[in-house]
């Protein structure tokens, strides 16, 4: 089960690259790193499990035998920073191609090569 | 095209990459050394029924500071950025016409999603969910507020006092425990009650509040100030 | 280091002595020249008469000082090189004074004439003799190249720098001659000589009809009968150097007088044979031939 | 004490109350920043002096109550207190620098700032994995949203770029922390450092992300277009804090997490970095655009940083005070820059030549340049020095070399640019405000680098010698530098006296060294008495005049490899600024500089090989080097020869010495010449000359000598340049010495020291008074004067005596040298490089009849008639000084027989033996009183015979000339000059094809052509700078994992 | 000899354009005015000087006149005839004449016949540079009344209403050996110490000059060449 999981976050950051890399449009490029981002949430959160473990909830399980009945609960906590730090960033991308756009008329990436040498 | 093969060939390797990762998983058997540790004593040291909670805002409090902070620097970045040529284009907004159904709709769930959205930080250290959870869905009823009504302004003033005073409050709770408690944030400046309740788990609770309110206020000024450009006429 | 009166005075006496004689060469070799193009030439007091109506002539004109002093400039380095070097070996009178300097004192002294010769013209203005001396100077900065390696192999050879003990080293004989035991390093020098003496196909410098004369256009009177009285001096000196270095010195001014006539004869029999070089020819020769054959001096000892 | 949370509590706290302020208090936002910067400075300052004063444990903070690894902790340290403190300065400097940007864009953007160095704070601070991430971040986005200060299309696009790269290095980053979790069960850094995770073939990839990510944050060449974008197009004032700030942190950071992977990650880090110093510095080469040269340049110098902790195995203990001396000159000067590149606000470099209108900003840009290079004071040179020493010590050849080579490419576009600035001739120079808010930041910098580089002085092995004195009167000068020119001569020649007294008690018995310390104070007193013709303040004359001749004498008085070198560098700095100040000597000033560099590099190279050989400082190390010996010696004595000029090294003197001022051409030329043959002397008779490498040496040397003089001296001849002629002429005296003293007897080094002497004395007399000739004809081409002889009698005289010196025409000193020069070679056996030099001295005559024909003699020109004698303060040292050639030659003995004695026990045959006037060798003998006596003699009974014979002589004009029954047209075009020796050079002109130059010149084209082409990478898509990033995530994979 | 008076003509008129006033400006920047007849060359008028006396003058006489050095400068058709002096058929040298490139050396000058008047500027120029004592030996009718010449418009007819004349060698052409004749005449009278005719011209001098102008509209030059 892990397994799969954990290879379809491969998976999803390995589309989010060629997306990043390949894509012209800069939309396309956020979303290829938003898809980046899932990819690296998803293998965060199932490095955290634990084979037939459940939430670290302890609202049924109780604290004392709560270390051989939970996942780990220290990657999903992470998730949640990452995810937010994912968001930030991307609402900043977001705001750049809106001011991007205004610039040159064109989401094309390759239309912003003023700076180079 | 051979940028095409190029990337690929890139890719590929990153593939290597992974697969080496792959390699390197082999499932867990059991908890790390640290989750052990979370798992033994966070109910007893934190209180907090959700563990996740308990972690994100107490043992590693610091990152959920750091958290709220790109989230603010984020909103405060948008709105400078899109603030500083907004007399180019603040007149000539062509309102976008709303549907009737979206309109109706809204007045009725936005008053829900609000709740649910207190509902959800104010149980953070309880359920799953929290501040940041919370403060996503309070904002996502401020995006529908503004799709029904395009006209509908966030109060810039309201957003910032919130904001601040959450942020404030957020700092002064974690400068508190310092000089009351064990250190930055610490958790035990309140009692840890009983686990389970609503009121427990220390200053979990207070945190997440203020946590949920600032992240609800600032994804709403982040929506709100993109908003402000959505009509813009090209 | 003597320096008393008598020595002055026997000093004094030698100059004089060798004036006369550097002037009756001049003349000799200038009948010999006549002979070989069927003239009789001029008769053999001729410089001496030409050197008093020089020095008598009335107008005197000048451009500047160093137009006064550089022909003083050039028959110091006459003199000098008269003084600094040992004519007759074996006589401690004729030995002048030579005893403050080696054979380097002797190579550079040259240039102190050359000096004078060359402010004293500049001062005049005249661009022909610019023209001449930046010719002779041009050609004399390659003459001294093989004339250097010949010097070198010398030294090499008697492991001195010393005239007098070259020409000593020389005595017992003919056949104890530079000109046998190191006849390479005797070439080189002596093709050297022919650019030093300056007859033709190596006097371009003072090209007569195309800059009147070179260096002294503008001298005349007693000026020009200093350059004069310098030339003769400096004639027989240097070939008293050239006998020294490579023709077993002199022990009597008898010989000293066949010795010298002979070595400048040689100028000027190459002279009558060959016409004129241009300033890069020359510069190229003597970067040729005879820079080879000093090589050559200087290989063999190594 | 403060707790270090307080950074962080109070500038969240600040940066979240400013939301509050609303409109009405609005203004009070700016200083609320102020003041929240200002605390964290003192939080950390505090925290440093604390570390410093007592010798305390390192302070940790815990956070949430709980202990580590269960809880994110902080750690304040010395060394967090040094980075927090630097980084929270620049932070306030900065703060105070952007004060009206960020007053315009609003408490938003303060908000943004304050964070930002908060968050550098904690980055520094944590030792908390996922919270160095977090804080990572927050510094990118907030890096992001400050590009946009600048209002422009280029900004957007950098901040853009900066966000794809950032994103996907965080993205790796991020796999690697959660792996490195998953491999060690905890986040805390030191636990992760203990859990050895390099060790294991499967662990090690948690390991490779984490440091691929973090060295790519350091922005890595190539894969650093976004990073050069983000310097090029945000704000200057950001572009400092990047540099200075961002750039301290993350290499703090690569520092703590250095033992993650083990021993074998560091070569991998330290052939990046290396990689990454000497690419981004050959980019720098071919930029115009100030802003992205500091770019290119920033990250050079991180590149040299991450070299630094790269090989931190093999520097141990000295890495602290290398990596420090280099990081805090980058960090003051790099700030420094950006700030003036900020108040200029030009497109390119060349517009900085605006800075010429205030000098103090120009001596401020002065600063940073010599600073970043590695000159001394400034701590970099400590810096560099230890780190070449410790890297020689350990056999580390090729680190050594690319370092160097590094730092020439950086001297090459640094040195460029700031000639620019001194002295490119400019249009219209743009107009620049003076804000004072701006200035004092810069200042501040600059005042750093002074006292930091001071402070660190005698923490270097040896460094506790080097002498302040002379330089404290160099800043006294500075001081002074409003009062007119004959007050600080005055004083310049006074302090210069002072010193004479000073030094000789000190040097009393060391002749070699008495010899030297007089040619150089001596002469410099002389040649400072010409400044008296000066008029006016003369600024930055004398300051620069004053650290050239303590640099000179430092040398002398040095005796550790140190000292010796800091003085070397100092010499340098001085007299690159003396040379440039003439009229059109930027480019030879700059190809000085270069030459300069190159060779303090070799000397530097040579001297850590001195110093690793048996760990000793002192100079007298050279005598027993044991490392690669022929190569030191090599490398010195081409060092070396770059100040002497000798023939391959010789193409920047020329037009150095030619171009620069009146009396700035002796100096350098009669005066800053022999510390080159100081230097030589010194290596020679320390080193081991009886091993082959050193004999072949000599013998090589030898061979340049002689080449080098018989080039220097054709040279000559060809010149139409005055001055370049002189200086062809001093090119070729030095090839003179070089052979001399190549000789290695007792004889060659007499001639050696005897064309010293004669050098020293006869250059200054031409250099000043062809100098004051060229300087009041307003012309260098000889062919335009002409006929000085009557106008300018005694500046003939004194050309006079200087020529015949040269010719080396008895009765003058010249002579002696040419006589020990027959004997020595002829005694050594060095015939042909014999004939050579002998030939090559006869040639002299053809430049030394040029000179003095064409400006004395011939025909006086229209535009010259009126003119007067040159002024007295040039003429008075010039008689001074042809007394003492005089002296000299009429009484050789009293000189060079306590020189043979001295000289008698470094060789062990003792030549030339002396019996009163008379020195005699075996080969012959000289006697230069009797000779005088003689000469003079005859020459008064000569003039006097022809003074009796023609005592009536007429003086006509200068057209009264025969002139083939014509008379002469103008002076114009009776002047032989031009070209005057066409003949020869149509027969041997070929000798001196410019060979040299041309190969320096392909060289330099082939460095910039290359450079040009690697450029083409940054081809300006940021999709490319993306596919940059990952390719070295997947390079360095390959080559460090997958078995490549 | 009768006087003639001296017309004074406008000289500026005739001045080539180098030797014209002009104003230069110094280094300095101030403004240098250049004469350049009056500036470039020495103004003073020529001497007489006297011989010594005795025994003394009558030796160095005789050296004069053993040492002749001629000017080699052919004025005319008849220098066609010097060179012949030099080959082994005439031989001048054994008679102790020998031939000078440059008038600062020479003592002899040989007018060799015709003399236009752009020449006899030249020649004017040339005998004036020579050091004193020096001598003219005319060569053919030209140089006597013009010879076929006579009523040419641009050639001189009376030399020595110019130019000192010491010896004149008549006939057109005169051969070689009337030359080498005409040497042996000069001889004679330097022996005699009646060759002073540089003292004469030097005396005359306003006379020769005022003739020499008459003839040369285009007088562009000091008075007297130095």
């Amino acid at each position: 089960m892990e397994y799969i999981i954990i290879s379809t976050g491969f998976a999803l950051m390995l589309l989010g690259l060629w997306g990043i890399l390949s894509q012209k449009n800069l939309i396309k490029i956020i979303l290829g790193f938003t898809i980046f981002n899932t990819g690296i949430n998803i293998v965060m959160v199932s490095i955290g499990y634990v084979r037939g473990k459940a939430a670290p909830i302890l609202d049924v399980i109780k604290p004392s035998e709560a270390a051989s009945k939970i996942v780990d609960p220290i990657p999903q906590a992470l998730v949640l920073t990452a995810i937010v730090i994912g968001l930030g960033v991307t609402a900043l991308m977001l705001v750049y191609v809106l001011k991007l756009h205004r610039e040159k008329n064109s989401l094309d990436i390759n239309s912003f090569k003023d700076l180079k040498w | 095209m051979i940028k095409k093969i190029l990337i690929i060939g890139v890719l590929a390797v990153v593939g290597l990459i992974f697969f080496d990762l792959f390699n390197a998983y082999q499932g867990n058997e059991s908890l790390s050394k640290t989750a052990n540790y979370y798992a033994e004593n966070g109910a007893s040291q934190v209180g907090a029924a959700n563990l996740v909670t308990a972690i994100v805002v107490t043992y590693r409090g610091l990152d959920t500071l750091g958290e709220v902070t790109i989230l603010f620097l984020t909103a405060a970045i948008i709105s400078f950025i899109l603030k500083f040529r907004e007399e180019d284009f603040m007149p000539n907004r062509s309102v976008r016409v709303t549907s009737e159904l979206l309109d109706s709709a809204a007045q009725v769930i936005v008053p829900v999603i609000f709740m649910v959205g207190v509902y959800i930080f104010m149980n953070g250290h309880l359920t799953p969910g929290g501040g940041f959870q919370g403060g996503a869905v309070i904002a996502s009823g401020v995006l529908l507020m503004i799709m029904a009504n395009p006209n509908f302004g966030v109060s810039h003033k309201v957003i910032a006092v919130v904001e601040s005073i959450s942020g404030i409050a957020f700092v002064l709770i974690g400068v508190l425990g310092i000089v009351l408690a064990g250190g930055f944030l610490d958790n035990t400046l309140l009692p840890l009650g009983k686990l389970g309740d609503l009121f427990s788990a220390g200053v979990i609770p207070v945190i997440y509040t203020f946590v949920g309110l600032k992240v609800g206020a600032e994804l709403s000024n982040i929506i709100g100030t993109i908003s402000h450009v959505q009509n813009e006429k090209n | 280091m003597d320096y008393s009166i008598t020595k002055f005075l026997w000093t004094l006496l030698g100059l004089f002595i060798v004036t006369n004689w550097g002037m009756l060469m001049s003349s000799t070799m200038r009948r010999i020249g006549a002979r070989v193009s069927g003239r009789i030439g001029i008769p053999w007091y001729q410089p001496w008469v030409d050197l008093v109506k020089l020095y008598s002539l009335r107008t005197q004109l000048t451009h500047g000082t160093m137009f006064y002093i550089g022909p003083v400039f050039r028959l110091m380095g006459g003199v000098g090189m008269f003084l600094f070097l040992p004519m007759v070996f074996g006589n401690p009178i004729w030995s002048n004074y030579s005893f403050s300097g080696d054979l380097v004192l002797i190579l550079y002294f040259q240039f102190f004439g050359m000096l004078g010769m060359a402010l004293g013209a500049g001062e005049g203005g005249q661009p022909y003799s610019a023209i001449g001396i930046s010719r002779g100077l041009s050609q004399f900065t390659t003459i001294e190249v093989p004339m250097t390696l010949a010097v070198i192999s010398i030294a090499i050879q008697y492991h001195t720098l010393s005239i007098s003990e070259i020409v000593a080293a020389q005595q017992g004989g003919i056949t104890t001659w530079t000109l046998w035991t190191n006849p390479l390093a005797t070439a080189a020098a002596m093709l050297s000589l022919l650019g030093a003496f300056g007859h033709s196909p190596f006097n371009l410098v003072k090209a007569p009809n195309e800059i009147p004369i070179g260096p002294p256009t503008e001298f005349h009177g007693t000026f020009l009968g200093v350059l004069r009285t310098n030339s003769a001096i400096l004639h027989v000196a240097e070939a008293a150097l050239f006998m020294n270095l490579f023709f077993g010195g002199a022990t009597s001014w008898f010989e000293l007088i066949i010795k010298t006539f002979l070595i400048y004869f040689w100028s000027v029999f190459v002279g009558t044979v060959f016409p004129r070089f241009r300033i890069e020819q020359s510069v190229r020769w003597f970067l040729k031939v005879p820079t080879i054959i000093g090589i050559l001096a200087i290989i063999i000892f190594l | 004490m403060v707790g270090p949370i307080y950074i962080i509590a109070v500038a969240l706290g600040i940066a979240f109350f400013m939301g509050l302020f609303g409109k009405s208090l609005k203004n009070l936002s700016e200083w609320a920043m102020l003041a929240g910067l200002g605390f964290m400075t003192y939080v950390s300052g505090q925290w440093l002096l604390e570390f410093m004063s007592n010798n305390r444990a390192v302070e940790t903070i815990f956070t949430a109550g709980f202990k580590p690894p269960y809880s994110i902790n902080l750690q304040m340290g010395s060394i967090e207190a040094f980075f927090t403190f630097i980084i929270n300065v620049v932070g306030f400097l900065g703060a105070m620098y952007l004060f009206k940007d960020l007053k315009k864009t609003g408490p938003n953007a303060m908000m943004v700032y304050l964070v930002f160095i908060m968050s550098l704070n904690v980055v520094v601070m944590t030792r908390d994995m996922f919270n160095l991430f977090v804080f990572l971040e927050v510094g990118s986005i907030a890096t992001a949203g400050l590009i946009l200060l600048t209002k422009s299309g280029e900004a957007l696009q950098a901040g853009m770029k900066y966000l794809i790269a950032t994103g996907i290095i965080s993205g790796v980053l991020l796999i690697g922390i959660i792996f490195a979790y998953y491999f060690s069960g905890s986040l805390n850094i030191d636990d992760l450092l203990a859990a050895n995770m390099g060790a294991s073939k499967t662990t090690v990839i948690a390991v490779f992300l984490i440091y691929v990510s973090i060295i790519l944050e350091l922005k890595p060449f190539p894969a650093n277009g976004w990073g050069i974008d983000v310097y090029t197009a945000a704000n200057p004032g950001i572009g400092a804090l990047v540099s200075a700030a961002t750039a301290s942190a993350g290499f703090y950071v690569l520092y703590k997490l250095l033992p993650l992977g083990g021993a074998e990650w560091l070569n991998y880090i330290a052939v990046i970095g290396g990689i990454t110093f000497v690419g981004s510095n050959l980019m720098g080469t071919k930029q115009d655009r100030p802003n992205r040269l500091l770019g290119y340049s920033s990250i050079g110098q991180i590149g040299l940083l991450m070299m630094i902790l790269g090989l931190s195995d093999i520097l141990g203990e000295k890495m602290m005070i290398i990596a420090f001396g280099i990081l805090i000159s980058h960090y003051a000067a790099k700030a420094g820059l950006f700030w003036l590149s900020g108040l200029i606000q030009a497109k390119d470099i060349k517009g900085w030549a605006a800075l010429r209108k205030s000098p103090f900003l120009l001596f401020l840009f002065g600063t940073f340049v010599f600073a970043l290079i590695g000159f001394p004071p400034f701590p970099s040179f400590f810096g560099k020095w230890e780190l070449i020493t410790t890297l020689a010590a350990n056999g580390q050849w090729a680190w050594m070399v690319t370092i160097l080579a590094g730092s020439f490419i950086e001297g090459i576009y640094l040195f460029r640019w700031l000639g620019y600035a001194i002295k490119l001739d400019h249009e219209d120079l743009p107009d620049f405000k003076i804000e004072w808010n701006k200035i004092f930041p810069i200042w501040i910098m600059a005042i750093v680098l002074y006292a930091v580089g001071v402070y660190v002085t005698p923490m270097v092995e040896g460094g506790m010698f080097i002498n302040y004195l002379p330089l404290m009167f160099v800043l006294f000068l500075f001081a002074i530098d409003f009062l007119p020119v004959y007050i600080k001569n005055t004083i310049s020649i006074g302090g210069i006296i002072w010193y004479m007294f000073h030094i000789y008690p000190v040097l009393e018995g060391d002749l070699l060294r008495l010899i030297f310390a007089g040619i150089f104070l001596v002469g410099g007193v002389l040649t400072l008495m010409a400044g008296y013709s000066k008029k006016g303040t003369r600024k930055g004359f004398y300051p620069m005049a004053m650290m050239m001749f303590a640099g000179l004498i430092g040398i002398i008085e040095a005796s550790t490899l140190i000292e010796f070198f800091f003085s070397w560098e100092l010499m340098t700095a001085g007299s690159y600024f003396l040379i440039i100040r003439g009229k059109r000597s930027m480019p030879h000033g700059y190809s000085y500089m270069l030459f300069s560099i190159g060779g303090a590099y070799a000397i530097l190279f040579g001297f850590a090989l001195a110093f690793a050989s048996n760990f000793d400082t002192s100079l007298a190390a050279l005598g027993s080097i044991n490392l690669l010996p022929t190569l030191a010696y090599t490398l010195l004595a081409v060092g070396f020869m770059t100040k002497t000029a000798s023939l391959g090294l010789h193409i920047w003197l020329p037009g150095a010495h030619g171009e620069a001022e009146s009396d700035v051409s002796p100096m350098v030329s009669a005066i800053l010449l022999k510390a080159g043959v100081f230097g030589l002397m010194i290596l020679f008779l320390y080193m081991d000359r009886t091993s082959v490498g050193a004999t072949n040496l000599l013998y090589v040397l030898g061979w340049v000598g002689a080449l080098t003089t018989l080039m220097g001296n054709m040279s000559a001849a060809f010149q139409e340049d005055a001055k370049r002629l002189l200086a062809y002429s001093s090119v070729a005296q030095l090839g003179y010495i070089l052979f001399a003293i190549s000789i290695m007897s007792q004889l060659g080094w007499l001639a050696g020291f005897t064309y010293t002497i004669n050098h020293f004395m006869f250059k200054a007399i031409l250099f000043l008074v062809v100098g004051g000739i060229v300087a009041k004809l307003g012309t260098h081409y000889m062919y335009e004067m002409g006929g000085m002889i009557k106008k300018m009698p005694f500046s003939f005289i004194a050309v006079l005596v200087s020529i015949i010196v040269i010719g080396g025409i008895p009765p003058l000193s010249g002579f002696a040298g040419k006589w020990l020069f027959y004997n020595a070679v002829i005694e050594k056996g060095w015939y042909f490089q014999g004939a050579i030099i002998f030939f090559a001295g006869i040639i002299a005559f053809l430049y030394l009849f040029k000179l003095i024909h064409s400006i004395f003699l011939g025909q006086l020109k229209d535009n010259h008639r009126n003119i007067k004698e040159i002024s007295a303060w040039i003429l008075v040292p010039s008689y001074i000084l042809i007394i003492g050639i005089m002296i000299f030659s009429a009484f050789p003995q009293y000189i060079l027989q306590p020189i043979g004695d001295m000289l008698a026990p470094y060789f062990s045959t003792e030549t030339l033996v002396w019996e009163g006037t008379k020195a005699t060798t075996s080969l012959g003998y000289w006697d230069g009183t009797t000779i005088m006596i003689v000469v003079a003699t005859a020459f008064l009974l000569l003039l006097a015979w022809l003074l009796a014979l023609s005592s009536k002589t007429k003086k006509i004009e200068q057209f009264n000339i025969v002139f083939a029954a014509e008379r002469p047209f103008r002076p114009e075009t009776t002047h032989v000059s031009y070209n005057i020796y066409a003949g020869y050079k149509k027969a041997l002109g070929f000798l001196i094809t410019p060979l040299v130059t041309a190969f320096w010149e392909s060289m330099s084209n082939l460095v910039l052509e290359f450079a040009n082409w690697l450029r083409r990478i940054y081809g300006g898509s940021m999709q490319n700078y993306a596919i940059h990033v990952v390719l070295f995530i997947v390079v360095f994979y390959l080559i460090a994992l997958g078995g490549l | 000899m009768n006087k003639h008076k001296f017309e004074d003509l406008d000289v500026d008129k005739f001045l080539a354009p180098e030797n014209q006033k002009r104003s230069v400006i110094a280094p300095d920047g101030s403004i240098v005015e250049v004469d350049p007849l009056k500036d470039y060359f020495c103004q003073d008028r020529p001497e007489v000087l006297k011989p010594k006396n005795g025994p003394v003058e009558k030796f160095l006489n005789w050296a004069r006149a053993e040492s002749l050095w001629v000017l080699g400068f052919g004025t005319g058709c008849g220098s066609i005839e010097i060179p012949p002096l030099v080959t082994p058929r005439f031989d001048m040298y054994r008679y102790g004449v020998q031939m000078r490139p440059t008038p600062r050396q020479s003592n002899v000058f040989i007018i060799s016949g015709y003399l236009s008047v752009k020449t006899l500027k030249r020649a004017i120029r040339s005998y004036e540079q020579m050091p004193s004592p020096k001598y003219i030996i005319a060569l053919g009718s030209c140089t006597i009344n013009g010879g076929m010449y006579w009523d040419s418009y641009n050639t001189i007819n009376r030399l020595d209403h110019y130019m000192p004349v010491d010896v004149y060698i008549a006939g057109c052409m005169p051969r070689p050996e009337a030359l080498l004749a005409g040497f042996g005449k000069l001889k004679e009278l330097i022996k005699a110490g009646k060759a002073e005719k540089a003292n004469e011209y030097a005396e005359n001098f306003d006379w020769y000059k005022a003739n020499q102008k008459k003839i040369i509209k285009d007088w562009n030059m000091p008075d007297y060449n130095w």
